[in-house]
């Protein structure tokens, strides 16, 4: 699975993207932030407040609890900034 | 007509385009973002916008689609632009033209309100003391919402 | 500024002013008017706009003074044309530029509006088959009221 | 008084101006407009549903009670289109 990070997230982290194999039990984004955080303190600290940071499925904006698949990439920011 | 770019437009290229490709055009709305002098409180050096290339595109395309079935319009342009750009410089471009001016003017709105929260794109500006990431206003949201109609 | 004149007009020109005489312009609105292709019915010739010369002038600078008290406006244009123009032609260019991209396009939106019922300009179409004064709209009167806040 | 004329007003009468010497007895808009229709039939159909008709005094949007002077420059005109 393909995990793109932007923003603050990906200055924190020291890298823009990461590729992981999704061990089967992790079903939703939710899990999947748990096995993130589990991995070290700086993923730890990045996802401590869920509410300000905002996931994508597929370029897709969703939310932490819909599924996922290792087919899937998603992606982790901050509330968007254009215009 | 889409366009996510590192390089700068020109909006009299684009409005030519748009006059020569459509018939029956009586009302152009457009919107130019540009890198102001200021950040909140000293003058700013750079803003360097990061986007989610793939993503960006495709929230640009839906916009633009939506617009095209709210308004009745003739032709649409949003240009967006990536990477790091100075005071002065011009970041967004929106142009709606239809027959009527209602149309015009009030998908422009829209599409612009809906870019500031909606839009993949973040924003890090460095000044002459330190660099930080622009947050989002809680006012972009309040603005976005009063299109959900 | 406000200019009321036969000849055209640049957007790139009147933009690049605006940018040149002030600094931290941040959202650039801006609106332009163009003379249509079609009649209601038939193809348009041309339309030719009268105007109460001085009392243009008087009720464009008007507008454009409420605007910039009701806005926090750091520039604005509006030029009008008068005589008579061909499909293609532009009309009326308004530009309104700010920090911030909320009073830079709701008060575009509002000079457009304004102008349409109180700007003393009266529009002649000539078609191929006849020529007649275009009536003022209800609708346009019912766009303006929304402004009496 | 300067009297103005413009759009499908002008066209009827023929001119889009015209100077008079206001009568002692004329002190508003509406006792203009009656002078005016009794001239002839022109002036009689032109303001026979004043209603489409606006009038401004020294280039201010005005009504037609408003009083008026021999100095003042009067204008008529259909609802205007601008823009």
């Amino acid at each position: 699975m393909k995990i793109l990070y932007f923003s603050w997230i990906k200055d924190k982290l020291g890298k823009s993207e990461e590729n992981i194999i999704l061990q089967e039990q992790i079903k939703t984004v939710e899990q999947l932030v748990i096995f993130l955080q589990n991995k070290n303190d700086i993923y730890k600290d990045i996802f401590k407040d869920n509410k300000i940071i905002k996931v994508s499925i597929n370029m897709e904006v969703s939310n932490f609890k819909d599924s996922i698949s290792d087919q899937d990439e998603i992606a982790f920011f901050p509330p968007m900034t254009g215009g | 007509m889409i366009s996510v770019q590192k390089n700068n437009f020109s909006i009299n290229e684009e409005l030519s385009k748009l006059k020569i490709k459509y018939n029956n055009i009586g009302a152009i709305s457009n919107f130019i973002g540009i890198v102001r002098d200021k950040s909140k409180q000293s003058n700013l050096v750079s803003m360097t916008l990061e986007h989610y290339p793939g993503m960006a595109e495709k929230m640009l395309t839906e916009i633009e689609n939506q617009a095209l079935s709210r308004w009745n319009l003739i032709g649409s342009t949003i240009i967006h632009r990536y990477g790091e750009l100075f005071p002065g410089d011009q970041i967004v471009l929106v142009i709606t033209a239809s027959e009527h001016r209602k149309d015009a003017v009030e998908s422009c709105h829209f599409i612009i309100d809906w870019l500031k929260t909606k839009g993949p794109f973040w924003k890090y500006e460095k000044t002459n003391r330190a660099g930080f990431w622009v947050e989002a206003k809680e006012t972009d949201k309040k603005e976005e919402l009063k299109w959900k109609t």
